[in-house]
């Protein structure tokens, strides 16, 4: 569609999902741009666009992945870029008196929810920091686990678990009572973009790369809990 | 005794039956698709009849007005099917003790293995339905009626498919039976005349899902009522007649001819007369009834001729014996009157 | 090498066993009542029964777990009368295989029922048997072929549920993570020697399996094999 | 209140209309034969149908994504030659449900064609006709309702699919996003509202359809809802 | 000219048989499960016999040395089958044109609707099988097969399940068409014995699995080999016997009798001797043959008699008309020399 208006596809991970709705919607009013969001597993996504899946561009949870697709030559390793930390949290259910990781201990928590730390990043930065606090041992019996963090808030949210612990950045307009996990409990998680080897609209890609990390892209994230890196 | 008035409308098709029978084996004869299983199934409880009443002895089992309706578990009747309806994914065994499962175990053993060899099975218990020849399960459908000691039997042409020489055995094996063990109405439907002249006390003669006749066997055979009943009872001389009355005698004028037949045979609005063709003679002169003839057309059977002659007057279809027949030349046609019946249209 | 943990796999056969069971024992009256019955509603609630198979297998679970959750009146019923969770325990697996499988069961033992000759069951009612005899020892054995294959079917749906059990019974390694949950774990987590030897023994075990039964089920046919062949 | 993109229903209702007519044209004639043969190794082709029911749908999808892809021989020669691209298309979307749907029609069809009346074929050979003049005269109208039966159950599955669509088709919304996506997205990016009203919008669509085919299929049986009852 | 000369052999049963015949109608006759069927399947394809040639005129339809086994649809015969095996999806309509695919559309139309009215089933086109009595079925199958012009006809007791009034008007036609349309070969199982003498040329007699005795009709019923066959053929006295010959007669000693017998009827070997229950005559007297007797049993059929007399030496089955009963009294029973026939064991 040569006349059309030019639009990007864009694979992110599912911790993304309300962010990069609003940096599309303002990257649109900005520039005239469509971006069509693929939400998924970071993991899921990677494997995708190895197999030519027709992606511009992949926002993955952890910068792993992107290597892997930058290893694999199908990502172009120059437009690499960790544009902000993602942050862990505990979603807990109404009534539930937890606001520490000790707290899980207690007996009234009898479930929680993390990612699967196996190919979720913010999974794996929940049990991290489960492990950090001491509490792993006498906490992974009552553990229940998600396919990918959004999997995982549906868990508290449908009152099954008394704690979920998730991406900080699904948790804003959320009713539910959130507890943020200090961030040196775990290792940084690395949310890294690409722009993809196959894609027809390298200058678009750009263009929203540009805008994600300039001044109304960083804002819509630092809203939505994100840290910014400072420019190296 | 069994009262049945039922009506029950199909599209093409409609049963508008009334009879009642008092004990025996009644016979139900008519052509194809007039409505014969139909009526064993409504009695048997497979069919709703649309309204009517059917009773056995003091056993109320289907009433319109009263909603009475007991299902077919309970009437304890025999049911023999026109396709046998064996179960397929059982054993002749198993089939022939699958009404017998209230029995204690031995019984059922020793009823059933008595039952086969009766039939003739023997050594073929473990065969399954399809390993068996189309007379071989037709047999197996009666043993399983009959060990059951139903209150009634329906037997819907049960004899139909079976070879000559075991329809004989089964026949008698059916009816000694009956005589020894039952003492229950039998309602049997077939399309063989001779059989059901043979086997039963009363025949019921059906037409386009009416009952036209009813009555003693040899009265209905010999004596039917009207031209469709005389069809089905395998009379082929049927004519159409006027006839006026003189003293003892009736004189029945049939195209030109003139036919006496005795006055207590009169039924006043008939219109047809007809003789069997087994009741036709031959002799050498007579008085009245009596016609030269020649040959049409012979065919032999195994014990009798069917001879079509022709008088002046009419076509007549005689049956007459080998030494009849080598004795035909020069004798005249003879009617008996005693033979000759009236007919309605 | 990696050891390969069996745990998944005994996990996921027991629970599809049991799905299945459960699945003929619900699903053969409900097949049949449907297969008797013409009114028009039969239809409808035959096509409501379709429902678990066209919604997402994720959704259905997360439905699923907001109907018999702990924080559900019948959850919470269960868990304060008898003491039983539903979710997040290997009974969630069962009951998410259970609701997936269960359709296709019903559609199949549907048309099998329906298809019987009608005067067999006349020449059963006849002979004296209740409808419910009738139905164990006539309808059951002649439909047999078909409630075979409609079981096998079952039990191979029963048997590769991800979706569902994943969302109701919460992935729990060693407790209640099945076979294609672990096969998934380990694509997605890189692994991919691992996720293909899983593979491997997840299709040997299915195909060994569904050969078995198969086989089996041929073997209680005997005779019946051409029984409606008649001569 | 947002409003609903219908595109995804659309799109899945294609899908699967084309996935089910896919599998009645390849699985009728697999089913038939499988149905007459009578060797061990049919059966094994049996179970090995049956693999795509048991194995997790996603991981399914990317056995499909690695053998159909765009670096896969097949896929390149596709690409190459006809400029067909499968994976990360609509039509992949179809691959998708087609595969994952297939079984379930082949083993429901077989076990229909396996209980036909052998009798019938024979009428019918002794009266001329071949036997692929029998197959489409006789055998399938006398297995309809089966087939019929085995036809919703494939277009459902093929409505439902999701873990391999996914994986295949790539869940590109307006392009390959079909319903069952469409819901699962819904659902995690927290928006349930919109959830339910898809859910239900699938729901009736799907009830409608489903009850549609019922009823079609009960009228062009006409007579034969009995046919079998023999007086 | 048919052919076959097949072996198949089953757990229970063995099937070998052997014959040729040049023209005509051909019934076989025999007891249920003695292989008919088979051997019909056998020649239509639907059976693969073991070994065996089967051919038809210049076709050679089976082969097994030369592993020729024609498809059914090629060999272009009719087949009966004993239970109909009427599609069920296809209304009378369609299934009677069935077989006829590649004929013009028009000559279809013309020729079916022809067929159906011969049947007497008009306005029954659109019927399902399901909506038609068991006989109007069955018409209906006769009808599809005959309308394809096969160049050999199999009937598998065609007639059997038809009233007898159908059955006669089927025959008449079945037979009508045959004589005008029809030069081929007609094989006809049935289990009526009359049926099969009425309609059948020569006869084929099977017992377990083998052909004991083919002929011409009369000469299959009148001079049956065995035993077997003189059962077959409905033969009720068959008696154990030893004899002398004596110039141009021979004597036979049957339990003390004497009965004087042709000498042209001698067989080697033969151990029995019978005669037909409607060949038994009542004479004042006669030289031989004859005894005094008295009867046991007597059943009104409806045209005959059939009687059991008791002599001092025997106990004989006669079949003899209303007036001979009457006249029966102080006669004797006459056993003529003519009728009278050997049987192998
Ligand atoms: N379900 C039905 N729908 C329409 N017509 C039917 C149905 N069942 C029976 N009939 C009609 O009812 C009539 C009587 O059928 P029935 O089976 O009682 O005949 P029958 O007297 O037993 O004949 P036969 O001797 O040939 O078996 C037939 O004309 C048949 O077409
Ligand atoms: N598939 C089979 N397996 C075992 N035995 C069989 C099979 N098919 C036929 N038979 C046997 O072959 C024998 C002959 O069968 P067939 O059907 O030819 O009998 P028939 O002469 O036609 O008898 P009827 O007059 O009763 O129809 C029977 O004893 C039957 O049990
Ligand atoms: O890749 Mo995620 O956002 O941890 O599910
Ligand atoms: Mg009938
Ligand atoms: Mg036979």
């Amino acid at each position: 569609q040569p006349n059309a208006a030019p639009s990007i596809k864009v694979a992110a991970a599912a911790d993304l999902t309300h962010a990069f709705k609003e940096v599309g919607e303002q990257f649109k009013n900005e520039t005239g741009i469509d971006v069509t969001f693929i939400f998924g597993s970071s993991g899921q996504l990677a494997e995708q666009i190895k197999q030519g899946a027709p992606f511009d561009m992949f926002a993955s949870a952890n910068v792993e992945y992107v290597d892997e697709l930058v290893r694999d030559h199908v990502a172009l390793e120059q437009t690499k870029n960790v544009y902000a930390f993602g942050r862990v949290g505990m979603a807990v259910k109404n009534g539930v008196a937890v606001s520490s990781l000790q707290d899980l201990l207690k007996k009234e928590v009898k479930k929680v929810a993390i990612a699967n730390p196996d190919h979720a990043p913010y999974g794996l930065s929940a049990k991290q920091a489960l492990m950090k606090a001491g509490v792993w041992e006498q906490v992974e019996p009552k553990l229940v686990y998600g396919k990918n963090i959004a999997d995982t808030l549906a868990y508290v949210e449908s009152g099954n678990v008394e704690v979920a612990i998730v991406a900080l950045a699904l948790m804003k307009d959320h009713h539910l009572p959130f507890y943020l996990i200090d961030e040196h409990m775990h290792e940084p998680i690395r949310q890294a973009i690409v722009i993809t080897k196959q894609t027809k609209h390298e200058k678009e890609a750009r263009e929203f790369l540009a805008f994600l990390k300039g001044p109304t892209g960083t804002s819509i994230m630092k809203k939505y809990g994100f840290i910014i890196p400072k420019e190296e | 005794m069994l009262y049945v008035a039922i009506k029950k409308t199909f599209s093409h098709f409609q049963l508008d039956v009334n009879f009642t029978i008092q004990k025996g084996v009644i016979g139900i004869l008519g052509p194809s698709g007039c409505g014969k299983s139909l009526t064993l199934q409504s009695i048997a409880g497979l069919q709703r009849p649309d309204e009517g009443v059917i009773q056995l002895n003091n056993h109320l089992f289907f009433h319109s007005d009263k909603r009475i309706h007991i299902p077919t578990r309970h009437r304890n009747v025999g049911y023999m099917f026109q396709h046998y309806a064996l179960f397929p994914h059982l054993t002749v065994y198993e089939n022939i003790a699958f009404g017998l499962k209230k029995w204690p175990k031995k019984q059922i053993q020793h009823t059933v293995t008595n039952m086969i060899e009766n039939i003739g099975l023997k050594g073929y218990e473990n065969h399954y339905p399809h390993q068996l020849s189309g007379g071989q399960q037709q047999r197996v459908a009666l043993a399983r009626t009959l060990v059951t000691q139903p209150s009634i039997l329906l037997l819907d042409e049960p004899f139909s498919a079976l070879d000559h020489h075991t329809k004989q055995a089964m026949e008698q094996q059916c009816f000694s039976y009956l005589q020894q063990h039952f003492s229950g109405l039998v309602l049997f439907v077939t399309h063989h005349l001779e059989e059901a002249y043979r086997l039963c006390d009363e025949l019921i003669l059906y037409d386009r899902g009416r009952v036209i006749q009813h009555g003693k066997k040899e009265r209905v055979f010999y004596e039917p009522e009207n031209v469709q009943a005389a069809n089905i009872v395998g009379c082929k001389n049927i004519f159409s007649c006027t006839f006026a009355e003189k003293g003892e005698q009736i004189i029945c004028y049939v195209n030109g001819a003139q036919l006496i037949v005795p006055a207590h045979k009169k039924k006043s609005g008939a219109t047809y007369v007809g003789i069997h063709s087994h009741h036709i003679r031959f002799v050498d002169d007579a008085i009245y009834n009596a016609f030269s003839f020649r040959v049409i057309r012979a065919v032999s059977n195994v014990y009798t001729y069917d001879v079509t002659i022709q008088t002046d007057h009419f076509i007549l279809q005689a049956s007459v014996s080998e030494e009849q027949w080598r004795h035909m030349h020069n004798k005249k046609v003879y009617l008996p009157p005693e033979h000759l019946f009236f007919l309605f249209e | 090498m990696e050891a390969v943990n069996l745990f998944p796999l005994f996990l996921s056969l027991k629970v599809a066993t049991i799905a299945t069971v459960c699945a003929l024992v619900v699903g053969l009256p409900i097949s049949y009542y449907l297969s008797r019955s013409h009114h028009k509603w039969s239809d409808i609630l035959d096509s409501l029964l379709t429902l678990p198979i066209v919604l997402p297998p994720t959704v259905l679970g997360y439905y699923l777990l907001v109907l018999l959750g702990r924080s559900s009146p019948i959850g919470r019923w269960l868990e304060e009368t008898f003491g039983i969770l539903i979710v997040f325990t290997p009974t969630g697996a069962v009951v998410a295989a259970f609701v997936v499988a269960l359709p296709f069961f019903v559609k199949t033992a549907r048309a099998a029922f329906a298809s019987i000759d009608q005067q067999l069951l006349n020449a059963a009612r006849v002979l004296g048997r209740s409808e419910w005899d009738i139905f164990f020892t006539v309808v059951i054995p002649l439909s047999w072929r078909n409630i075979a294959s409609a079981t096998t079917l079952v039990f191979a749906r029963a048997l590769g549920d991800f979706g569902t059990t994943l969302m109701v019974a919460g992935s729990i390694p060693n407790e209640t993570m099945t076979m294609p949950i672990a096969i998934y774990d380990a694509l997605l987590a890189g692994n991919k020697k691992m996720a293909n030897i899983l593979v491997i023994i997840m299709t040997s075990v299915s195909v060994v399996l569904l050969y078995t039964m198969k086989r089996l089920e041929k073997r209680m046919m005997r005779g019946e094999n051409d029984a409606l062949r008649r001569h």
